[in-house]
């Protein structure tokens, strides 16, 4: 177990470090044979070849929200269906099946709901 | 050169691993204080998810896998998702617009920020206090054991002790889903 | 030992969200607060669960599963709060929510 | 022991495919502690932990690599082949060194960070993006007893840490400042988070038969025979088959592949969020994106397709893992082949699909199996199982389908 | 530069100097990447020249990028009209450098058959460095891979030492370049002088 | 009525173009959108707006005969075609039988042509990843080789004379042009298979830019797109120029006059054109191609006025010519189909979701050549 | 066959043919029609055209057939030939060019030159590998660049060079049997003209009077 | 019916007796005639010749600016989709080519009109009155000229070309020119 969690604290290590090597090089390399060279319009944002305004201030829409909104919530559902997929359909007695059913059917329920009030519907 | 050599490795170095939680817990209280610092409400949240990540990373640590990715998935893969969403979708833009001058005030605002500071400051005080003073800080505690926390028998618990939470909870979800939904939808346009 | 410096890390870490419901008057940051102080809650029952004499009952686990489970509805809801109340004041300033009340 | 003895393991080594990588890193270790012995120190177990860690890793992130190379070129090729085309074939041996120019130009080009935006979150994104990427693969079984770690909530570390990749590509978006990029990276995020619960869902499913959330558990549920030749692989169950392509989507859709590649859809936004990387940050970005593919088929081959088990039982003289890496390379053409066919989704529609199809039919999925394992695992449960997934995809298929768009609804009239 | 002279720089540079220069200068001529754009009749040809008869991505160039943050090389394919002008330019200055233009069809190079027209501007090299002209009205798929040949022989050539550095290489060459603006009659002004050099080539006019 | 501005904090506008990768060249958009649904949409012209008619006024009458090819690039030849039959009309030129039947043999190729591109070009606009596009590039590629073994140039085919067509079929051209277009039908079935069944592309073009009839005609949408909407007008059979009333042929139209409609209509019409020149072979006359009254160099058609119209592959191309008597047109104005059939864009995109904007745009079949002139 | 998704099915059915079609495809007929542009050239067709060059005979000095007419110059729609008249030492025009300039950075390849050239002078070519790092230099072909002789006319274009030979050769034998014809009906006229100034001799006093 | 300019001409009289109309001959073998309508009346001819029953002139084909010596013409070239007949040529003239280049948009009748009219007052400076969105179509909005006019200038940009005409050769001999 220990072992398991080592390997990943150096591999987590490692991976942060990887991406930093080719960059580091990318800067050596821009430090002393090909100068990067900033300028006025290189360093505007990118607009269809447009000239840049401000950076803009995107009021979104509430949809986003609504997705995540349902998403977390069955994404906690799943969090608690996960122990009973550990267990195993082997491990569940037909009763247990039926009450993992029964939670949801809660769930499912919202997702019915939110299906009719139409915030799955992408505006 | 040697010795210096044999010394190093002849270190408790197996021991190690058992005190390298203290990084994921470095990283979550840096998270922890920038996202209360930070004045750029993304990076808050950014510094948030990341003291999220690390607290997950200590729940490992500390034997409670199960909890620890729960941790990330629900709060980096929902949670942070979510607080940015909102942020995004409250622009702080027109916030200056207030019409009462004296709620601009600055100095009534750094009172505040310092009054709530020293009732922060207090509280962690006294909180250390009872930690490490408190006659029950020298009760004997259990030593650390190996970690004892399978999922499989956290779907046995579930199942055989806490089956009514667990609906509550759905019900809890679902009213949540609709309240927060109902709140957050835009209404109809005319 | 061990225990303790947990604690102590938790205690921390929930001041640190108590800064921020305390002195920050953007009702997001006073969210994220709150849940920093929920995450520290989640780590004491982690703590306590670890080093209690009865680990394999689980309690402090299943408790910690429970909360995660309130703090994500939790914050969907004061979220969803919080964007009708920009959406109506166009501010998410906590002094001016009190405007809403009637 | 002794150089010598090391050296004479190497051709005894080779001639047992099967283990051969496990045999390889035992030859490291040895060799390590053949090095101690030269110096004179009994070298401790936890180093050759850390020696045994770190051989794991480096193979890890080579293989990835190689692939990562080998895939960036292998799918213009085929892209190319489907379109009728050659593809690269001019830079060293049939193309292959298309990638190692391509590295060399990325590398070395000028990096462009826009006044706008936030530099330091603009540096950091493509980290964020990489990392878990590269963590993933450490999760799966490659053959028999290969598996750098085996954790018992291998499925859900593998959701956990996929997660980081959304926070990356808001990291991305947001911190460009464009509109473009922000407004690819809220469709990227949208999309990611609804094709997430499909994913999630048809791998509790597989759980759940399989009783164990491990990947290799999983992979060993699937071993033997039924007949004596057919596979016991869960995509040969009628919910194991939904299932299977209820994740293949869902895996599309979260690693930004088309027909689901709406973030970058550049016929609307230009590049999505990756409007303003340049240089060695837009490839670390296109890394992170294959090998963040590779990750997800090779848990839908574990999952799905048997792993590393041999399709049929006289071929398990090959070794086992080269079963894993022939799946996964079957479908990473598929990918291409997909990609070759299909026009983009609509956003709103591709939001539909997965709320409005995906996730019912996972549901739907979910009662098949349970219908399948408790009527016994025989055909009758076949047949039920069948029968339960093939009521809602097609109620689904009219409900949200059929009924608005068909090419049959359609009358043309013609005058003379 | 003289063969000699030539030669005796390489051997001055030394061998490791010089095929770590030919390494470089593989990469980048391998992997030209083509911004996503196409201003008139030559983009037809040029998407021709992508498409199956033709092939570009057998030399590794049919990976167009819609950004020009990615991409290498711009090829002008098309009539540039002073309405576009500054939007070309604009892009151009946007993509990092190294980069290279492409000026393909007569209009791109000198405004071609339309170059009369009050709104064409009379080849894009009055306001950005072109590398490779391509002529012909359009040129055909063929003769756009030639032009990419060129192109390739040209980067293959470049040096990152001595003195004639190519542009990217130099820490003196100018970043960008300026964007002509929409005036009332024409665009101010009418050209770069900095990068417009004709010579007066002596058989055109005594 | 314009939207009101104080919903613009919840409206986003963007630029689409003119570097763009869908907008089929150098082409704008302003669109607002609210959240990705376009509520206003703006195109903005002229980025290749290259001068032609201005030039043409400069120019002798022949000499505008190859600015025409650059017109509507993908089909050259129609456009001469266009301005040959306007001229024609200027100055009541007859045309030799033979040279008809060139004309709508080599038109109709460029209308296959056209067509078979547009499908690759919506297909783009979609998102997909090229295969299309390169499989009717694939068939473009046999079509521009039979026009190069004709008028010497892939693309730009200077072909059409006043009075005739500049050269006669060289030999065998005819043959290969029908074993050609004996494949077509089979090429078509295929493409047929690989798209018009596809549920993604259904989902993408039915229901989406709907037209009604009523206001396609008072749009001016001309060609394939306003018989999407169920008009039947074919200026083919309407006008009769040619000798197309001489070939048996259908018109087809749509019902709703959708992008699918649109999409549709251009896969019917390449069959009918099919139909049109296996006519065409087998009644081709021999005799002059070139009516020998119209001098090649000097022409000077009388003082009047003309227009001359026909039906291009994307509409209605029409030229409307003014002359003075000289060497040199005194007006010279092309009725671009492409410009036109953008006047109701807006009313189309508005309401539909950006990315729908492109498949629109695409499903019209425009190019900028002809939009700007 | 049409259940939810069998298009999607169809159409993946569709690009596998001609995804392992093409490698079967050895003819490049259909499926594979790529031609490996460096290596394999295309074979143009006798049509084919891209820019103009001029035909000589024999010698490139003395057979050249332009006469320096400036017709070209005048037809070229993007005027991009520019042509001078070559002069003697006594500053006397000659009938051929001095200068023959064709800007291929302009030219739009569209044959109205060689249509409208009387003297079979100007042809259109079928190169198309011209690409260069300099437009003032090598795009601008001088007349010497231009000069092609007539057996390459006949290499790329052989049927319109016999064409064109047998109607210089018709020309010639018709301004032969012209000038022939000429002669004769000079000597006619100047026979008629002298008999006529005879006659007119004799009969002017009268019309004066 | 057949559509001609006289018949059309006839039932313009007999509806609407007020308004100034006349028919143009025009001389070309092509026998295209129009009518020239006032102005004024324009917009209300318009109205007629699409929504009568017997004109149907319901589709708007072609319109273009003409620019004469002493006035700027819009021709509209219409045709009955209707009936499948056409065309009929309508024009409409300003008074002069500055001062008074005004004349009604006929967008409102037809909206095919809308981009061309906007392109003839971008070219040709064509005002059109009631026209709802007067724009330049091509060129860019801070250009002043209308280029499409008979003594429009072209801005002398020709700074070195390599075939150099004429003119153009003595502009750049010019020293003046240089700067
Ligand atoms: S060079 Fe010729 S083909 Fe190319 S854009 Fe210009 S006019 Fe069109
Ligand atoms: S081909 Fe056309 S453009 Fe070229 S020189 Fe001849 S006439 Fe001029
Ligand atoms: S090429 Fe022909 S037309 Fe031109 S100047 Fe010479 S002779 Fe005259």
């Amino acid at each position: 177990m220990s072992y398991d969690y080592l390997l990943l604290t150096i591999f987590l290590a490692i991976a942060l470090i990887f991406p930093l090597v080719p960059l580091g090089l990318a800067w050596l390399w821009a430090r002393t044979l090909s100068p990067a060279k900033p300028g006025h319009d290189k360093q505007a944002t990118y607009e269809c070849g447009l000239e840049s305004e401000k950076p803009v201030q995107i009021q979104f829409q509430a949809h986003y929200y609504l997705y995540a909104l349902v998403f977390l919530v069955f994404d906690v559902e799943t969090v608690f269906l996960l122990p009973f997929a550990a267990m195993g359909f082997v491990n569940i007695p037909v009763v247990g099946f039926l009450s993992i059913m029964l939670f949801l059917l809660l769930l499912v329920e919202s997702l019915v709901w939110a299906w009719a009030k139409g915030i799955l519907e992408w505006k | 050169m040697h010795e210096l050599f044999q010394k190093i490795i002849a270190l408790p170095w197996d021991q190690a691993p058992q005190w390298l939680f203290l990084i994921p817990a470095f990283v979550m209280l840096m998270g922890a204080a920038a996202a209360v610092m930070l004045r750029n409400l993304i990076h808050c949240a950014l510094c948030l998810t990341l003291s999220f990540i690390a607290l997950g990373v200590l729940f490992m640590a500390l034997g409670a896998e199960f909890v620890g990715f729960v941790q990330l998935l629900v709060y980096v893969g929902a949670v942070a998702m979510l607080i940015l969403f909102a942020i995004l979708l409250t622009p702080a833009g027109e916030v200056a617009a207030s019409n009462n001058p004296l709620r601009n005030f600055k100095f009534s605002r750094a009172f505040a920020a310092a009054g709530g500071a020293t009732v922060a400051l207090l509280v962690l005080v006294s909180l250390l206090g009872a930690i490490f003073f408190s006659p029950h800080a020298r009760a004997v505690v259990p030593p650390a054991q190996a970690a004892i926390a399978p999922v499989k028998a956290i779907g046995e618990n579930l199942l055989n002790h806490t089956l009514l939470p667990l609906q509550a909870t759905a019900i809890l979800l679902t009213a949540a889903l609709i309240g927060a939904a109902l709140l957050a939808k835009e209404e109809k346009k005319s | 030992m061990m225990l303790q410096v947990i604690l102590a890390i938790s205690a921390v870490l929930f001041c640190f969200g108590l800064l921020a419901t305390l002195t920050r008057s953007n009702a997001i940051m006073v969210l994220i607060g709150i849940e920093l102080m929920l995450g520290a809650g989640n780590l004491n029952f982690i703590a306590f669960w670890k080093f209690s004499t009865h680990p394999e009952l689980l309690t402090g686990i299943m408790f910690a599963i429970f909360s995660i489970a309130l703090a994500a509805a939790e914050a969907a809801v004061g979220l969803a709060i919080v964007i009708q109340v920009h959406r109506r004041l166009r501010s998410v300033n906590v002094n001016r929510a009190t405007q809403l009340k009637g | 022991m002794n150089f010598i003895d090391l050296l004479k393991r190497i051709p005894e080594i080779c001639k047992t495919p099967e283990t051969l990588p496990l045999e390889g890193k035992k030859l490291i270790l040895d060799f390590v502690t053949w090095l101690g012995s030269l110096v004179g120190i009994a070298v401790p177990p936890w180093v050759l932990t850390l020696v045994n860690i770190l051989v794991v890793i480096v193979a890890i992130i080579a293989v990835f690599l190689i692939m990562f190379a080998l895939m960036s070129v292998w799918e213009r090729k085929i892209l190319a082949r489907a379109q009728n085309r050659y593809g690269p074939n001019r830079v060293g041996p049939w193309g292959l060194f298309q990638p190692v120019a391509d590295g060399i130009k990325m590398l070395t080009k000028e990096d462009i960070v826009p006044r706008n935006a936030d530099k330091v979150v603009h540096f950091i994104a493509p980290i964020v993006m990489l990392v878990p990427a590269l963590i993933l693969p450490v999760l799966l079984p490659y053959g028999r007893g290969m598996v750098a770690i085996d954790l018992s909530v291998g499925i859900l570390f593998f959701f956990a840490v996929g997660a980081g990749s959304e926070v990356a590509i808001f990291l991305a978006g947001w911190s460009s400042r464009n509109k473009y990029s922000i407004l690819g990276a809220m469709r990227a995020i949208a999309q990611m988070i609804s094709y997430e619960l499909p994913l999630v869902m048809s791998a509790v499913i597989v759980a759940l038969v399989a009783g164990t959330l491990s990947p290799t558990g999983i992979v060993e549920a699937q071993g033997g025979y039924q007949f004596g030749f057919f596979p016991n692989w869960f995509v040969f169950t009628p919910w194991g088959f939904v299932a299977c392509v209820l994740f293949y989507f869902s895996a599309l859709a979260e690693s930004n592949r088309s027909p689901f590649d709406l973030p970058e859809g550049e016929s609307e936004l230009v590049a999505g969020h990756l409007t303003e990387y340049s240089g060695f940050k837009y490839a670390l970005f296109f890394m992170a994106e294959y090998v963040g593919m590779f990750a997800i088929n090779g848990l839908l081959v574990t999952l799905f397709l048997g792993g590393y088990q041999a399709p049929l039982p006289f071929l398990t003289f090959i070794p086992s893992w080269c079963w894993f890496f022939i799946k996964l390379a079957f479908l990473a053409f598929s990918l291409v082949w997909v990609r070759a066919t299909m026009p983009r989704f609509r956003i709103d529609q591709m939001m539909q699909f997965a709320w409005k199809f995906m996730l019912p039919m996972s549901f739907a999925a979910l009662f098949s199996a349970a219908a399948w394992h408790y009527a016994g695992r025989g055909l009758l449960g076949w047949g039920i199982s069948a029968v339960l997934v093939a009521i809602p995809y097609f109620a689904l298929g009219y409900f949200c389908f059929t009924r608005h768009h068909s090419a049959d609804n359609r009358r043309y009239l013609f005058s003379e | 530069m003289t063969d000699d002279a030539l030669r005796s720089e390489l051997q001055k540079r030394g061998i490791f100097v010089t095929s770590f220069e030919d390494l470089y200068n593989w990469g980048r001529k391998n992997s030209l990447w083509p911004l996503q754009f196409g201003l008139a009749c030559c983009a037809i040809e040029m998407i021709a020249a992508a498409a199956a008869r033709f092939d570009m991505a057998r030399f590794g160039a049919e990976v167009f990028r819609p950004s020009p943050r990615q991409a290498d090389l711009m090829i002008i394919a098309g009539t540039v009209t002073k309405k576009m002008a500054p939007l070309v330019v604009r892009l151009y200055n946007q993509m990092p450098e190294p980069k290279y233009v492409l000026a393909m069809g007569a209009c791109a190079i000198s405004g071609g058959p339309f170059k009369e027209g009050y709104n064409v501007l009379k080849g894009i090299d009055r306001y950005i460095p072109v590398d490779v002209y391509v002529p012909g009205c359009p040129p055909r798929p063929e003769a756009l891979l030639e032009g990419l040949i060129t192109l390739q022989k040209k980067i293959e050539k470049q040096r990152l030492f001595g003195k004639q550095l190519p542009r990217h290489a130099d820490p003196q060459a100018p970043a960008e370049y300026p964007v002509p603006a929409y005036g009332p009659h024409d665009l101010i002004p009418p050209l770069n002088p900095d990068v417009f050099c004709p010579k007066r080539n002596a058989s055109s006019a005594e | 009525m314009t939207e009101a501005d104080g919903a613009g904090a919840q409206t986003l506008d963007v630029s689409l173009g003119p570097q763009h990768p869908s907008t089929h060249g150098v082409f704008r958009m302003n669109v607002r959108m609210d959240g990705e649904t376009v509520v206003k949409l703006q195109p903005v012209f002229g980025y290749l707006h290259r001068n032609h008619e201005k030039l043409a006024e400069g120019k002798s009458w022949l000499g505008s005969m190859p600015f025409t090819d650059r017109l509507d690039y993908i089909c050259p030849i129609t456009n001469n075609w266009g301005y040959a039959l306007a001229v024609e009309k200027l100055a009541g030129i007859e045309v030799p039988d033979r040279a008809e039947y060139i004309r709508v043999i080599v038109g109709e190729m460029t209308r296959i042509q056209n067509h078979t591109a547009f499908l690759g070009f919506i297909l783009g606009d979609m998102g997909a990843w090229g295969s299309a596009l390169m499989y009717a590039f694939r068939e473009r590629e046999k079509i521009l080789d039979l026009f190069e073994g004709l008028t010497g140039a892939r693309m730009m085919a200077n072909y059409m004379r006043f009075g005739g067509v500049r050269c006669d079929l060289p030999a065998g051209w005819l043959e290969k042009a029908r074993a050609y277009i004996e494949t077509y039908p089979a090429f078509l079935d295929e493409m047929e298979k690989f798209l018009t069944g596809n549920e993604i592309l259904l989902s993408r073009l039915q229901g989406v830019g709907v037209m009604s009839a009523e206001r396609a005609i008072n749009g001016g949408l001309s060609g394939p797109v306003l018989r999407a909407s169920g008009v039947d007008y074919d200026i083919r059979k309407v006008d009769g120029y040619g000798v197309y009333p001489r070939l048996k042929f259908r018109v087809p139209r749509g019902t709703v006059g959708d992008c699918f409609d649109r999409f549709m209509l251009r896969i019917l019409e390449i069959r009918e054109s099919i139909q049109i020149l296996q006519q065409a072979f087998a009644q081709i006359p021999q005799g002059p191609i070139l009516n020998p009254a119209v001098k090649t160099r000097g022409f000077k058609p009388p003082v009047g006025e003309a227009y001359g119209r026909i039906e291009g592959p994307k509409g209605e191309l029409g030229f409307h010519l003014v002359s003075d008597g000289g060497e040199k047109p005194y007006r010279y104005h092309i009725r671009p189909p492409s410009l036109i059939n953008l006047t109701l864009l807006e009313e189309m995109c508005v309401g539909t979701k950006i990315a729908d904007v492109m498949v629109i745009l695409g499903s019209i079949d425009i190019v900028l050549g002809e939009v700007d002139r | 066959m049409n259940f939810p998704g069998s298009g999607i099915f169809k159409g993946m059915v569709v690009s596998a043919i001609n995804l392992f079609g093409s490698y079967f495809d050895r003819a490049h007929a259909k499926r594979l029609i790529t031609e490996q542009y460096p290596e394999e050239r295309p074979t143009l067709p006798e049509a084919s055209r891209s820019f103009p060059f001029l035909v000589f005979d024999g010698d490139p000095e003395k057979g050249i057939r332009c006469v320096a007419c400036k017709i070209c110059e005048k037809e070229c729609p993007p005027q991009c030939i520019l042509i001078e008249q070559d002069r003697d030492e006594n500053g006397k025009l000659l009938r051929r060019p001095k200068v023959f300039n064709i800007d291929i950075s302009v030219c739009m390849g569209c044959q109205i030159c060689v249509e409208s050239c009387p003297f079979e002078s100007i042809r259109m070519d079928n190169i198309y590998e011209v690409s260069s790092y300099d437009r003032f230099d090598s795009l601008v072909l001088p007349k010497e660049k231009l000069l092609k002789s007539n057996e390459y006319y006949h290499s790329i274009h052989p049927t319109e060079a016999a064409e064109t030979d047998a109607r210089i050769e018709a020309a010639r034998l018709k301004k032969e049997a012209a000038a022939k014809a000429a002669a004769q009906k000079m000597a006619a006229a100047k026979a008629a003209a002298e008999a006529k100034a005879a006659a007119e001799q004799s009969s002017q006093p009268e019309s004066q009077a | 019916m057949t559509l001609t300019p006289q018949t059309v001409l006839d039932r313009v009289h007999a509806a609407l007796p007020q308004a100034r109309i006349e028919l143009l001959n025009n001389p070309s073998p092509s026998g295209q005639h129009s009518l020239l309508v006032h102005r004024d009346d324009a917009l209300e001819v318009a109205q007629f010749l699409k929504n009568d029953p017997e004109l149907l002139l319901d589709y708007a084909s072609n319109v273009s600016g003409v620019d004469y010596p002493d006035h700027l013409e819009a021709v509209y070239h219409l045709f009955s989709i209707a009936q499948k007949q056409g065309p009929i040529v309508l024009r409409t003239r300003t008074g002069d080519r500055s001062g008074d280049a005004c004349l009604p948009s006929l967008t409102p009748v037809w909206k095919s009109a809308d981009f061309q009219e906007r392109e003839a007052f971008d070219l040709l400076g064509i005002r059109f009155e009631g026209h709802p969105d007067l724009r330049r179509l091509l060129m860019w909005d801070e250009f002043v000229d209308h280029p499409l006019r008979k003594d429009y200038v072209a801005p002398e940009d020709y700074e070195y070309e390599p075939t150099p005409h004429g003119e153009i050769l003595a502009k750049i001999s010019a020293p003046a020119s240089q700067a």
